[in-house]
């Protein structure tokens, strides 16, 4: 096969296959060029949607390191296999009946496995985007929610952390009820706009907005080239 | 650093905040502020006993290593499941240096644990403390019973006992210190059940009535106690056999004694009526 | 059915605990002191010597290292100094090592008034 | 310092970086109409006649649409009605919707509320449950709740931002619904930046006169996607993934009566049922119109424009296509991929090769492209990359400069992780950004309760066209599939409970074919389209199309 002689190929194992692959390509694009079309495995290519969850380790390195298949750049001697579906069970709960002034610690009751944390930081290890695991489990165990939901703020759902776990937790489903618990009880709700709802309610902006909606395109544009802009603070 | 390094562990900021707030408060009275630690990790519980576990041992060890970190040589716990687990692991780590070695190796990620950490029970720190708590004892609990209950995890095994494995004396020292009548148990070192209560709550209510039956057939007022599974498996199983005993955190009766208004908001069996009746509450 | 004897199950114990099980007199004094003792099936000290007979059969059917809770009472009060929780941990490692649990997790009554500390025990116990 | 950029590129950072503290003080002034008009004909790519031609057959038949969707707009089905047997009903439910991004789901949500039992719900998608756009729409959401703001401020704003192309009762839906979708978000935990008072923290966006714009970090989209998903998974909406629908059914009144969906990993497919189908397919970036890289996940292949198309929905302002300004330009590995608005938002300046300003970093997203256009192509006053791309300098550090240390990192964190991984730290070196493919501004037919023309067929989201005109605003995509997404749910619920589904045809399909052939369209293609081809070109020289999967 001709190569494009400005290009540095580099050869990767997939699955145990090797593959000559133009150097400075993702894991993603590599496999792509390979041949590989994919079906699973690939969702936004932009690092946030956790669907090209990557193993793999490098030339010369005893750890088995993760990442993202679109976010990370192949290597000379990369052996990567990727794992597009993690089984994680999560709990079913109504955000309504989950008050965490009612139930001291309702992640545990849900997720009661957060109990056999052993502290071994392998999820943090594991996790594409650098999230200290481990210390929202662990913040989940001794019931504070609002420390689990912040820490795990960054979570795309990927599942590594749930694969490596020696303690079968499911930490990202248990990260999505903290922070939604946290969305719904301990954030205090905006009061303008509870304000502003009440507005529409009694319906302040339907004459004006009546008037918007009939205007003609001239007109309205004349409106719009004279509004003001609002400067902050 | 002025006062203590607290170690809080999994249960004391909610079933057993009750503790956690008297013993805080307490310790400031008493001009020695117990001090949270910046990070810290679920001991386990329960020591992992076979040879060749390390993995249930890293979690003490990264607790005591941020101890280490945070520029400390001491470190308190309130619970004596942590004591126990925390002080068994930190005995391994010095007895067995290879193990340490293996640890610190794993938690690549993190600084060494030089085994250098002493790991104390609150208990221990208040019995030194005799003086000043009688100083701060405004109102003597007089006429107050107490039956002091000590269970497993302060006195066993006895390579990390803090007090007489068979007869301990530290909780009666400090009943009587902030005026209390101190009512002997001989059961006061049996096991309540422990973790049992979670899928053999059967095996715990005998425990618990048996060691209930011995307070209350002596006259006791009230159970003295620092564990927060202790507490939780006498306070919660003892209904089943009809008792309705109170079963406090010795901080608690001492912040009674101090004149501070902490915990007691969590317990099954409220203890407010009795010491009103008794007239140390108003 | 005779039972039979796995002479390998006495040393992974003993490797497992660190304790010499055959140090054992048989005196009792670990039966006498257990608090658990009417719920076991087989007394501590006849699962001293069902390891050493070799019955890992007869052991890991019983409930005995399920019982114990871990108390030490009797480890504080032999007199021959064997530190008996840790051969009840060995034994309850073997069984757990198999990747078998003694509670069902997801299956806790009263999850929400345990405290925390009952539930991280009690899995590290009973669950492999 | 940071290694991620070659030495020729640090002088133009240099550059850059010797009149930073000066333009910290100064604003660029915006442009006034006459000279965005100007630029934006010559340089936006929607103006280049020589990307598109008009559409040959169906319902919007002599309106003009992007080469790269006519490909496949006028193409004959990826089936054979011949070949499907319509006769064993898979699935018969009252309400399937097609796509599982935000607009679908929440379509879904709402359904429920109005009394659609989840059991007769199908969410059929073609990835994952939240593979979408949404998922990736990390700059904010709109909403005019503030005390100086109003729905019809923010009706102006997006009026005025599409050209005065929008249909008015879509975009007053949309204003005027914005509030109360944010209240409905709270109700589910949907996190939001908030201030001490907890009061929202609102940015301004390209176009708008106030600040408005609500965020979760620099993850508003996959906060809101994947908290909508786990609601929908609260209240077990059954969901289908890696099951595309190939085509739409109709019976003999021309009505829609539910889908043909297919097994991405089997091939077999499926015939539904179903008293009211929505479409919440999503965009097209993956056309890579015109040749553009683009922001948008793998799926966005347009399949519900050619389906809802095929069964007579007409498509309206198919001629504008949205390149976001600051697509990511260097290095090539994240080519393309999005580098949110807020970055803009919160004080970045948009720099040439010698350091200059060169437009307000505010204005609507179609001028502030062109004019990054212009200042590469028409000033010749970008910076190249190596690969021979060419882009300008978006002034990251600058934001700390105005706004304290540490605000970049705490305000951008998914955006400082991903330039770290390319060895470029955006707290301390500025990033090359040009314009990249990112929203279809146009697409289906709707009507403000967001029905199709064609009965029992609605639409919701990024594959319906008029709520934005010709140009849509920043934060206003999030919001238009929870406003639509809402309304849909309520009358596709409604239409369900007193419809009668008939008979299940593909005759649209044969007729659409026919169409095809009369009007002489002769193509090998075949749509929709599902995945984008995306291997190597020495493989597919090479490839035997024989069928042998996995």
């Amino acid at each position: 096969m001709a190569e494009n002689k400005d290009e540095k190929m580099i050869d990767i194992y997939v699955m145990g296959r090797m593959y000559r692959v133009p150097e400075g390509l993702t894991i993603m694009t590599a496999l792509e060029y390979a041949g590989y079309k994919y079906v699973r495995g690939c969702g936004c290519r932009g690092g946030f949607c956790g669907a090209c969850s990557t193993v793999f380790r490098t030339k010369n390195e005893y750890k088995l390191r993760m990442d993202l298949a679109c976010q990370t750049a192949v290597e000379d001697g990369m052996f990567l296999v990727q794992l597009p579906f993690v089984p994680a069970v999560r709990t079913v709960f109504q955000i309504d009946k989950v008050d965490p002034e009612e139930h001291d610690n309702i992640l545990l009751e849900h997720y009661p496995e957060i109990a056999r944390c052993v502290s071994c930081n392998t999820c943090t290890k594991a996790c594409p985007q650098d999230i200290e695991v481990m210390d929202y489990v662990q913040a989940a165990l001794r019931g504070d929610i609002d420390r689990t939901a912040k820490l795990s703020f960054d979570c795309i759902q990927c599942g590594l952390c749930s694969i490596r776990c020696p303690a079968d937790i499911k930490h990202y489903h248990l990260a999505q009820e903290a922070r939604r618990i946290k969305g719904r009880y301990i954030d205090i709700h905006s009061q303008q706009l509870a304000h502003r709802i009440g507005e529409l309610h009694d319906g302040v902006y339907e004459e004006k907005m009546k008037e918007y909606v009939s205007m003609k395109k001239e007109d309205i544009k004349k409106v719009y080239d004279k509004r003001e802009f609002h400067k902050e603070g | 650093m002025e006062g203590y390094l607290y170690y809080p562990g999994c249960t004391l900021k909610t079933k057993a905040s009750d503790y956690e707030k008297s013993a805080m408060a307490v310790m400031e009275a008493l001009g020695k502020p117990l001090v949270e630690m910046d990070d810290w990790y679920c001991c386990g519980a329960v020591q992992s006993l076979t040879t060749d576990d390390l993995m249930h041992q890293i979690a003490p060890v990264r607790t005591m290593c941020c101890a280490q970190e945070q520029g400390e040589t001491e470190l308190v716990t309130l619970c004596d499941m942590c004591y126990n687990v925390l002080k068994q692991a930190n005995l391994r780590m010095r007895e067995k240096p290879q193990d340490l070695e293996t640890l610190n190796e794993f938690l690549d990620e993190d600084p060494d644990y030089r085994g250098e950490v002493e790991v104390f029970h609150l208990f221990e720190i208040l019995r030194k403390m005799g003086r000043e708590i009688s100083k701060k004892t405004v109102k003597p609990l007089d006429g107050l019973r107490i039956s002091p209950y000590y269970g497993c995890m302060l006195l066993r095994p006895t390579e990390i006992a803090m007090d007489d494995t068979e007869n301990p004396k530290v909780m009666e020292e400090l009943l009587e210190v902030l005026g209390a009548q101190v009512i002997d148990n001989p059961k006061r070192t049996e096991c309540c059940g422990s973790y049992h209560t979670v899928n053999r709550s059967d095996i715990v209510e005998k425990r618990v009535k048996a060691i209930v039956a011995r307070a209350v057939d002596d006259g006791a007022d009230a159970i003295a106690l620092s564990c927060p599974l202790c507490q939780f498996n006498l306070d919660y199983h003892q209904r089943s056999a009809g008792y309705d005993i109170p079963v406090l955190y010795l901080t608690e009766l001492m912040a009674l004694a101090f004149g501070l208004e902490v915990g007691m908001e969590k317990h099954w069996i409220d203890p407010k009526k009795m010491l009103k009746e008794k007239k140390i509450l108003e | 059915m005779k039972v039979k004897p796995d002479p390998a199950f006495l040393e992974k114990v003993e490797e497992l605990s660190g304790q010499s099980v055959n140090a054992c007199i048989r005196c009792g004094t670990c039966s006498a002191g257990c608090p658990f003792v009417d719920e076991m099936e087989v007394l501590p000290e006849r699962v001293f010597k069902k390891i050493v007979l070799g019955d890992r059969e007869g052991i890991l059917k019983g409930n005995t290292m399920w019982i114990c809770a871990a108390c030490f009472t009797c480890s504080v009060r032999c007199p021959r100094d064997i530190d008996i929780a840790r051969i009840m941990e060995a034994v309850r490692q073997i069984m757990l090592r198999e990747n078998i649990d003694m509670v069902d997790i997801t299956k806790i009554e009263n999850m929400e008034i345990l405290p925390q500390l009952a539930v991280v025990g009690c899995f590290r116990k009973e669950t492999g | 310092m940071t290694d991620g950029y070659p030495r020729y590129m640090r002088e133009s950072i240099e550059k850059l970086e010797s009149t930073r503290e000066e333009r910290a003080k100064t604003t660029f002034e915006r442009m006034p109409a006459s000279e965005s008009d100007e630029l934006l004909k010559k340089y936006h790519p929607d103006y280049r006649e020589e990307g598109k031609r008009e559409i040959r057959v169906g319902a919007s038949k002599g309106e003009k649409a992007p080469l790269e969707l006519l490909r496949l707009l006028e193409a004959p089905s990826l089936i054979d009605p011949a070949d499907i047997d319509l006769g064993q009903v898979d699935y018969d439910l009252d309400l399937l919707i097609i796509g599982g991004g935000g607009a679908g789901t929440v379509a879904a949500l709402w359904a429920i509320g109005e009394g659609i039992s989840p059991e007769n719900i199908l969410i059929a998608t073609k990835l994952r449950h939240g593979d979408s756009n949404s998922m990736m729409a990390q700059g904010g959401i709109q909403a005019a709740d503030k005390v100086e703001d109003s729905p019809v401020q923010h009706y102006l704003d997006a009026m005025g931002g599409g050209h005065y192309t929008n249909v008015p009762e879509l975009l007053e839906a949309l204003t005027m619904d914005a509030p109360r979708l944010i209240r409905w978000h709270e109700e589910l935990g949907i996190l939001y930046d908030r201030d001490t008072d907890s009061e929202f923290i609102e940015l301004p966006g390209g176009g708008t006169s106030r600040y408005r714009m609500h965020s979760s970090g620099d993850y508003t989209g996959m906060e809101l996607m994947r908290v909508i998903r786990d609601e929908a998974r609260n209240q077990d909406v059954p969901v289908l993934e890696f099951a595309p629908a190939v085509e739409l059914l109709t019976d003999d009144h021309g009505s829609v009566t539910g889908a043909l969906i297919m097994n991405l990993e089997t091939n077999e497919y499926y015939v539904v049922r179903a008293r009211s189908t929505v479409l919440a397919t999503g965009g097209f970036g993956r056309l890579h119109v015109q040749s553009y890289p683009t922001s948008n996940h793998y799926g966005a292949t347009g399949d519900g424009l050619i389906m809802g198309y095929r069964a007579g929905v007409p498509l309206r302002d198919m001629d504008s296509v949205q390149y976001h300004p600051t697509g990511a330009a260097y290095p090539d590995q994240v080519l393309g991929l999005l580098v949110t608005e807020k970055v803009r938002s919160i004080g970045a300046q948009p720099i040439n090769v010698d350091g200059e300003m060169f437009v307000n970093p505010l204005e609507p997203r179609d001028v502030e492209a062109a004019a990054f256009i212009r200042e590469c192509y028409g000033r010749d006053k970008g910076i190249e990359t190596p690969t021979g791309m060419k882009g300008v300098w978006l002034d990251s550090p600058l934001i700390d400069v105005i706004k304290g240390e540490g605000t970049v990192a705490r305000n951008l964190p998914a955006m400082v992780r991903q330039y770290k991984r390319f060895n470029i730290d955006m707290t301390i070196d500025p990033i090359l950004v040009f314009p990249t493919l990112h929203y279809q501004n146009g697409g289906l037919a709707i009507d403000a309760q967001g029905a199709t023309p064609v009965s029992g067929l609605f639409a919701c989201g990024e594959v319906t066209g008029g709520v934005h005109g010709k140009n849509r605003l920043m934060g206003n995509s999030l919001l238009d599939f929870n406003v639509f997404g809402r309304r849909v749910g309520i009358s596709a619920a409604k239409h369900a409970s007193k419809a009668a589904p008939g008979k299940l045809t593909l005759n649209h399909v044969n007729s659409y074919q026919k169409a095809l052939e009369d009007a002489g369209v002769d193509t090998k293609e075949r749509s929709p389209l599902l995945i984008p081809e995306y291997r190597g070109k020495k493989v597919l020289e090479r490839h035997l199309d024989i069928g042998v999967f996995l």
